[in-house]
């Protein structure tokens, strides 16, 4: 597996899927795509590196532990949902910018909400795998 | 194409089931994450089985088609495929810690319903 | 009122604060509690006797009509007093009796609370306050009988007595809210006015035997007799005063206070008679056998409780007066000998009445009121167990059915009665004074006097009926049968065949005792008959019991998962297939179905071909990779069926389960299990009766028409309010979101457990619960 | 405005704990407090969320502020609120129990955090309105129950694990079939706008399958007869605060979806109220029978859960307003008194070291005070009168004669003198016997060896659940207005479904 090519390919791949992660993340509203996927090819990305590097050296990469991920993440998503709370309305109320940024678009509470969505979702998975793989 | 995917949601359901009567452990969660399949394909047979149009809608309408898929099933399908993944993934290790603490996963070495309180 | 009943339950709530002070000397004040109800009651007295019962209310649960009404007429009062009058003795004597007893503040706390309870049940009008209080009682005579209890014997009784008295109280519990139900109203009093109703029911004869079985247990009728002897293992008093006056009364108080709404019936009647019958004479019977002093007066209780069962039965006015009487009689005499006993107990040390005699020479007044209760007991003038006795027999002479026979079995009872009257009343004292006993002395006056006193009592009521004949005897009669005429209680009715029977109780029991000497036992054939006994009927159910039960869970909790799953499943199995066959019709619509290309044939091929491969394959790394095949098939059926999200998203969850197995089976040891073919072949065939319900329970679902309100709303309204195109993706974060937000929450709490599942090891410090 | 919020904030209370846990991963101390402060605050929020709907007012709530039947929807009835108050109750006495009990190690991988997970997915199951939502909300709490059930393992744990995890995620495979099936059949997943749409479909044997599925679904995780194995296979396996949180909350969460669901939207008809008559009249043998030969405490307590589960069972399948007022009272006596009674096992536990009956003795002379305390748990769930388990029996014991229901009116006294008999012999062995031989394990922290201050944690929540206890006994006039007003809004729910769909709203998205 630590075979040299793969090496290099990895550490290529690496910003590349992240790049394309959050490009799933962001067009999930309009295409197919989100948070949830988003967050495994994220994952995905990090496992890779972790294959060819051994996983210190991921781990080193990041600089927090991937458990640390999951409760930023809810705080995002539970932050996106009760912004409205503030404003008199119910839970998880669209609340919009009125101007669309260039790129993203629209952004709303509903992107704040998938991107909690994401960091959960890389941090579970990567909390999985990376514990087996050193339980192994 | 109805008929015979309810057949094979009904297989899901029967493999699933059957896997669990087994007595490997390893079988048990493969009859589970059967089960979980099966299940959620019957969530999506009985939505409505539309071929080709996805619930996008077109870059130049604001509303979808007369006909398109019908997208609450797909929403619900994702929400528990995405649980059963949590699900599948502790049974899975499960399975590893049952293995390093009674050292089988045969399902017969571990049915004893007393307590040995002697720890 | 409310105060006088609840006061046990206030001081009993103290006792455990004032435990040092309870446990010194200063424990004979507690008897200023019972010594003040008594009075209390006693000012009830002009009131009632003018026929008016005071009924004082208090709102407790308005809602289900439980409140605390509290009734005072003659039965209720008469009841009190006995209580009250009886447990200031009771609460004397203990002081003394039990003086230096590590527990005597809990012991008086438990006491108070029992009076409490009977106070509060004989005083109820409310059903459900009465049965509350009863069950109360049996809950402190629960702690009372098993006061001692490192002793295992006394545990055990105490057990059996809770659950003989306990299972009385539940069917009792049925029969009461059977009674609320056709009655309509929860008040005794209230109830009267609709005894026909209640008799007419259809239900009737299960009301009246649930209630038999309530109050046959509380009062030791055959054959839920037995914890009574049993209970005697509880310290002197409390046998005192649950078996002479209270607790064993209050199924006798029960039947009493029921007889003008459910009495008067055949059954009712009959019943009540056989029981009380068999069982005074029954107990009486034994009574003679037995050794212990304690024994003897358990079975004499008994068999008066059986006397009191039958008179009730018999339920003439006559006999009811005479059972009204005889309750106060018993209370008087049963009191006094119990307390007798205690203090034998405690100043020889023994209850053998083998090794007892001539103690008069150092108890003197203790002999003196044995006699007076062994009068009273036997029925000779001028106690008033011979009024009592009198006005037994003149109502077993009225019998309409067979009065030859009721009052010969009477008279036999008696004349057993008698026999152990002497045994323990008289035979302690009598005799002369072994040599071992010469130290003995007289006890504390606490102990001697409460005996004395009712032996006394009895004597002079006996001389004096008339005392409390019209202020207590009287309107409890009424409350019991409010048509019974007048009557005169005296001692001398001049000679008549009543008469003639009394005397000949006596002669034959002094006969009896003459010829049959208590040195001779208890003859095998007595014996042989005990293996018969209710006793050990309910020691051999309970065991069998016990072993069905331990059949029945190790049957069914056998700790075979694949085993529960099978019963779930075919319960499921059986109750869909069930369902659907006869509610179901069955019709498939084909001009719905759409047609099938012929990729989708493949995949579908493929998808069933690796469903049976790994039903089928041995290998554990087999199944696991024909899963993942079978999860890419699906992830291509979505594909094929506009769901592109969810076809990225089973991609994705299948790869990382089967790169999640592998991580796993790679280090777990070969292993091939064979079952059996005839097990394969069951669970295939349960397997797939299961699933071919699933099959047509979603097909029979298609056919229906549904309403796509939803959906249309959410594709119209997607953009336009959501601002989002990908309908999928905005019911995740919008229209559903919450769902979302909590799915990531079980993947969170799927890592954590994940993480601790793999990292957590505890050392064996750390294991303990 | 604010009000509606109020019906969430019992959810997102516990949710931010449990996230603010997380943040303090490793840091116990700090997780105690926050978990001990943060119960009793939802205790507050629940008791206010209670006592607004306590005179009969229905809160909704639409989240995303989606119309119903298109949003999810979170409705507090007095029934919900009522559960939600209990359930914080429970649980703030368990949290403060469970920071002296639980070791260290434990703690260190997430107690806390997954604890208050537990609760948030339970308050989430009281308060939704939405059927695919409460799906979700049992995944919550069934996953943070199976971290609990293998927290630490040891063999006997797993093996309870095993069994536990099969059949819950059995359960929730069926009651998701029997969603999938509601949803082909009505297209609809609001519980109220189903309520309506139900009866409407023509073909009403497909609706009496579905019936099938969910009580099957709900009655596997409320433990009922023939369905309930897995229970007393594993919950005397973990630790006893784990098992209180358990035997107070997670059977009776199934039975707050039997009654919601079999009230709201499928009614029973005849057949499907005797079975489970029937069902209910065979969970108090069979479990009785099970406590019966048991030594081990917490088995017997185990298999108590499910005996008892039969009464509340039993209501719901007479179905009368009284019926359904007993067992809603029953639920909520059971609350309390099973969170109690686990923990006072574990008290038990720590007093004597020993989970055998036969092997314990002499609390009664050891503990005079202690022992009084713990009866009043024991009797109370005896029944006897006048604590709390007492007053619901009255009014199932009567229905089941008004509705002729004679067999289940045997299995209620059955399992009345089967709790009074097996908890009389506990008393007796554990509390009254001499304790003969004591042996000290040298892995045990004994209740003795403990400072003042942790054995106030330990029996302070004891007192506290006990208290309650007493107060629903003698003050049963409060609960049983209580349970007939929920026991009358699950009969006509009408209140209900126009508190739901009257209070269409368009979207006001600014």
């Amino acid at each position: 597996m630590k075979h040299l090519t793969f090496r290099t390919a990895a550490s290529f791949l690496l910003p590349l899927l992240l790049l394309f992660s959050v490009f799933i993340l962001l067009r999930g509203h309009y295409l197919p795509g989100g948070g949830f996927v988003g967050g495994i090819i994220a994952s995905i990305a990090f496992v890779l590196h972790a294959f060819a590097f051994g996983l210190g050296q991921t781990r080193k990469l990041l600089r927090i532990r991937p458990m640390g991920l999951m409760p930023v993440g809810l705080a995002l998503a539970v932050f996106a949902a009760v912004l409205p709370l503030f404003q008199g309305l119910p839970l998880l109320t669209g609340l919009w910018l009125s101007k669309p940024i260039p790129v993203i678009g629209l952004v709303g509470n509903a992107l704040l909400f998938d991107l909690g969505v994401y960091i959960v979702v890389l941090g579970v998975a990567l909390t999985i795998i990376f514990s087996i793989s050193e339980a192994v | 194409m109805e008929i015979i995917l309810a057949v094979i949601v009904g297989l899901l359901y029967a493999s699933g089931i059957y896997l669990m009567l087994r007595r490997s452990l390893v079988k048990l969660v493969v009859g589970l994450v059967l089960l979980g399949n099966g299940v959620n394909l019957l969530i999506f047979l009985l939505g409505g089985l539309v071929r080709g149009k996805p619930p996008l809608i077109p870059d130049t309408a604001t509303y979808l088609g007369q006909v398109y898929a019908d997208p609450v099933p797909q929403a619900l399908i994702l929400t528990a495929i995405v649980i059963s993944f949590g699900l599948q993934s502790f049974a899975i290790v499960l399975i590893k810690r049952t293995y390093v603490v009674v050292n089988t996963d045969d399902m017969d070495q571990i049915h004893s319903t007393e307590e040995d309180d002697d720890y | 009122m409310l105060l006088a009943v609840l006061s046990g339950f206030i001081v009993a709530s103290f006792v455990p604060f004032l435990g040092k002070l309870l446990r010194g000397k200063w424990s004979f004040l507690l008897t200023a509690l019972p010594l003040c109800l008594f009075l209390y009651f006693l000012n009830f007295i002009p009131q009632v006797s003018a026929n008016k019962a005071a009924l004082i209310s208090y709102e407790w649960v308005p809602s289900m009509g439980i409140n605390f009404n509290f009734l005072v007429d003659g039965l209720s009062l008469l009841f009190a007093l006995m209580i009250t009058g009886i447990g200031t003795l009771v609460f004397l004597y203990t002081s003394a009796y039990m003086k230096g007893d590590r527990y005597l503040d809990r012991f008086y706390g438990y006491l108070c609370i029992f009076m409490g309870a009977m106070l509060g049940m004989v005083l109820s009008d409310n059903i459900f306050t009465l049965f509350i209080f009863w069950e109360l009682t049996s809950i402190s005579s629960f702690f009372l009988i098993g006061y001692n209890n490192e002793n295992s014997d006394s545990r055990k009784s105490a057990l059996v007595s809770l659950a003989i008295t306990g299972l009385g109280g539940f069917f009792l519990l049925g029969a009461f809210a059977l009674i609320g139900n056709i009655s309509g109203t929860y008040s005794i009093n209230e109830m009267i006015g609709s005894a026909d109703a209640l008799k007419g029911n259809g239900l009737y004869p299960v009301i009246i035997a649930f209630l038999f079985i309530g109050a046959f247990s509380k009062s030791a009728q055959y054959p839920l007799h037995f914890w009574l002897p049993g209970a005697m293992k509880a310290p002197t008093p409390v046998s005192t005063y649950l078996h002479s006056a209270t607790m064993v009364k209050a199924g006798i108080y029960l039947l009493a206070r029921f007889t003008p709404v459910l009495g008067n019936v055949p059954a009712w009647n009959n019943t009540l008679m056989i029981f009380g019958g068999f069982t005074m004479f029954y107990a009486a019977f034994h009574s003679i056998f037995k050794r212990d002093l304690k024994e003897v007066l358990a079975y004499s209780t008994i068999s008066a409780l059986g006397m009191l069962v039958f008179l009730i039965g018999l339920g003439t006015p006559d006999a009811l007066l005479a059972a009204t009487v005889f309750i106060i009689v018993h209370a008087l005499y049963k009191a006094s000998l119990f307390l007798i006993t205690g203090i034998i107990d405690h100043e020889t040390g023994t209850r053998d009445l083998a090794k007892l005699s001539g103690l008069r020479k150092v108890m003197m007044p203790v002999a003196v009121a044995g006699a007076l209760a062994m009068l009273s007991n036997s029925g000779i003038p001028p106690s008033f167990g011979f009024v009592g006795k009198d006005l037994i027999y003149a109502s077993t002479l009225g019998s309409e059915l067979g009065a030859a026979l009721v009052t010969g079995v009477a008279v036999i009872t008696n004349i057993l009665l008698l026999y152990s009257s002497i045994l323990a009343g008289i035979r302690p004292f009598a005799g002369p004074l072994p040599d071992a006993y010469k130290t003995v002395h007289l006890p504390d006056w606490r102990m001697w006097v409460p005996p004395l006193l009712l032996g006394v009592g009895s004597l002079l009521l006996g001389v004096f009926p008339g005392l409390i004949e019209g202020g207590i005897v009287g309107p409890a009669l009424l409350s019991i049968d409010p048509t019974a005429p007048a009557f005169h209680l005296q001692l001398w009715h001049g000679f008549n065949v009543v008469l003639a029977l009394s005397a000949a109780t006596i002669g034959g029991g002094l006969l009896l005792y003459l010829l049959f000497k208590p040195s001779v036992g208890q003859p095998a054939w007595v014996a042989g008959l005990s293996a018969s006994s209710p006793k050990n009927i309910a020691g051999y159910l309970s065991r069998k019991f016990r072993e069905l039960a331990h059949l029945w869970t190790s049957l069914s909790q056998n700790g075979y998962l694949r085993i529960y799953v099978l019963v779930i499943i075919s319960f499921l199995t059986v109750l869909l297939a069930y369902k659907s066959f006869t509610e179901v019709k069955f019709y498939v619509e084909l001009s719905k179905v759409s047609p099938l290309t012929s990729a989708e044939m493949v995949v579908m091929f493929i998808l069933a071909a690796a469903v049976i491969y790994v039903v089928y394959t041995p290998s554990r790394l087999a199944a696991v990779a024909a899963m993942g095949v079978i999860g890419y098939c699906i992830c291509l059926i979505f594909v094929f069926y506009s769901a592109p999200d969810l076809a990225m998203t089973q991609f994705a969850i299948d790869t990382l389960t089967v790169i999640l197995f592998v991580l796993v089976l790679y280090r777990l040891p070969k292993y091939i299990h064979y079952s059996n073919w005839l097990i394969r072949i069951r669970d295939g065939v349960i397997s797939l009766f299961f699933g071919t319900l699933i099959t047509i329970l979603g097909l029979e679902v298609l056919n229906e028409p549904t309403s796509k309100e939803t959906t249309h709303f959410f594709a119209e309204n997607s953009y336009a309010l959501a601002k989002g195109k990908n309908v999928v993706n905005v019911i995740l974060v919008d229209f559903r979101g919450v769902d979302t937000m909590i799915e990531i929450t079980v993947l969170t709490i799927a890592a954590m457990g994940v993480f601790a599942l793999l990292k957590l090891q505890l050392n064996k410090y750390d294991q303990e619960l | 405005m604010m009000t509606i919020n109020l019906i969430i904030l019992p959810v997102l209370l516990q949710f931010s704990l449990a996230i603010l846990l997380l943040f303090f991963w490793r840091r116990i101390f700090t997780q105690k407090i926050i978990s001990i402060a943060g119960s009793i605050l939802s205790i507050v929020v629940s008791a206010s969320l209670f006592s607004a709907v306590y005179d009969g007012e229905i809160l909704t709530m639409q989240a995303g502020n989606w119309g119903p039947p298109f949003g999810i929807t979170f409705v507090a009835d007095t029934f919900s609120a009522t559960m939600v108050l209990l359930a914080s109750i429970s649980a703030a006495a368990v949290t403060v129990f469970s920071s002296v009990t639980i070791k260290r190690a434990r703690m260190k991988f997430g107690y806390f955090p997954s604890f208050h997970f537990l609760v948030m997915g339970l308050n989430g199951a009281f308060l939704t309105g939405d059927i695919f939502n409460l799906y979700v909300w049992f995944e919550v709490i069934i996953i943070s129950s199976f971290v609990f059930i293998t927290l630490g393992g040891k063999k006997v744990q797993i093996e309870g694990a095993v069994k536990y995890f099969t059949l819950n995620f059995l359960a929730s495979m069926i009651f998701l079939t029997a969603i999938a099936v509601l949803y082909g059949l009505a297209g609809s997943l609001n519980m109220a706008d189903l309520a309506g749409k139900i009866k409407t479909i023509q073909n009403q044997g497909l609706v009496q399958v579905t019936a099938i599925l969910f009580l099957v679904g709900f009655g596997i995780k409320s433990a009922m007869f023939p369905l309930y194995f897995w229970l007393p296979d594993s919950y005397h396996t973990p630790q006893a605060a784990i098992s209180s949180i358990f035997a107070g909350l997670l059977t009776k969460v199934g039975i707050y979806a039997l009654l919601r669901v079999f009230s709201l939207i499928f009614i029973p008809d005849a057949f499907m109220k005797s079975l489970i008559v029937i069902l209910a009249a065979m969970t108090l043998i069979s479990g009785g029978l099970g406590a019966v030969v048991q030594t081990n405490m917490r088995k017997m307590f185990s298999y108590l859960i499910v005996c008892h589960i039969g009464y509340m069972i039993g209501g719901l399948g007479m179905f009368t307003v009284a019926a359904l007022s007993g067992a809603v009272f029953y639920l909520i006596h059971d609350i309390i008194i099973k969170t109690n009674l686990f923990l006072v096992g574990g008290l038990v536990y720590k007093i004597s070291g020993e989970l055998n009956m036969k092997r314990m003795g002499g609390i009664y002379a050891n503990y005079p005070l202690l022992s009084l305390l713990i009866a009043v748990p024991l009797f109370s769930l005896i029944g006897v009168p006048p604590l709390s388990g007492f007053w619901p029996k009255i009014n199932l014991f009567s229905e089941s004669f008004t509705t002729a229901n004679y067999f289940l009116l045997g299995s209620f006294i059955f399992g009345s003198i089967i709790t009074l008999s097996v908890l009389a012999r506990f008393w007796s062995e554990a509390f009254w016997k001499k304790w003969e031989h004591p042996v000290r394990k040298p892995h045990i922290r004994y209740y003795d060896q403990m400072p003042q201050s942790e054995r106030a944690m330990l029996i302070i929540p004891i007192l506290f659940l006990s208290f309650i206890s007493l107060y629903m006994g003698l003050g049963a006039e409060n609960i049983f207005r209580l349970s007939n007003q929920i026991a009358s809004e699950l009969i006509d729910t009408s209140a209900y479904i126009n508190a739901v769909l009257g209070s269409v709203t368009t979207n006001v998205t600014p």
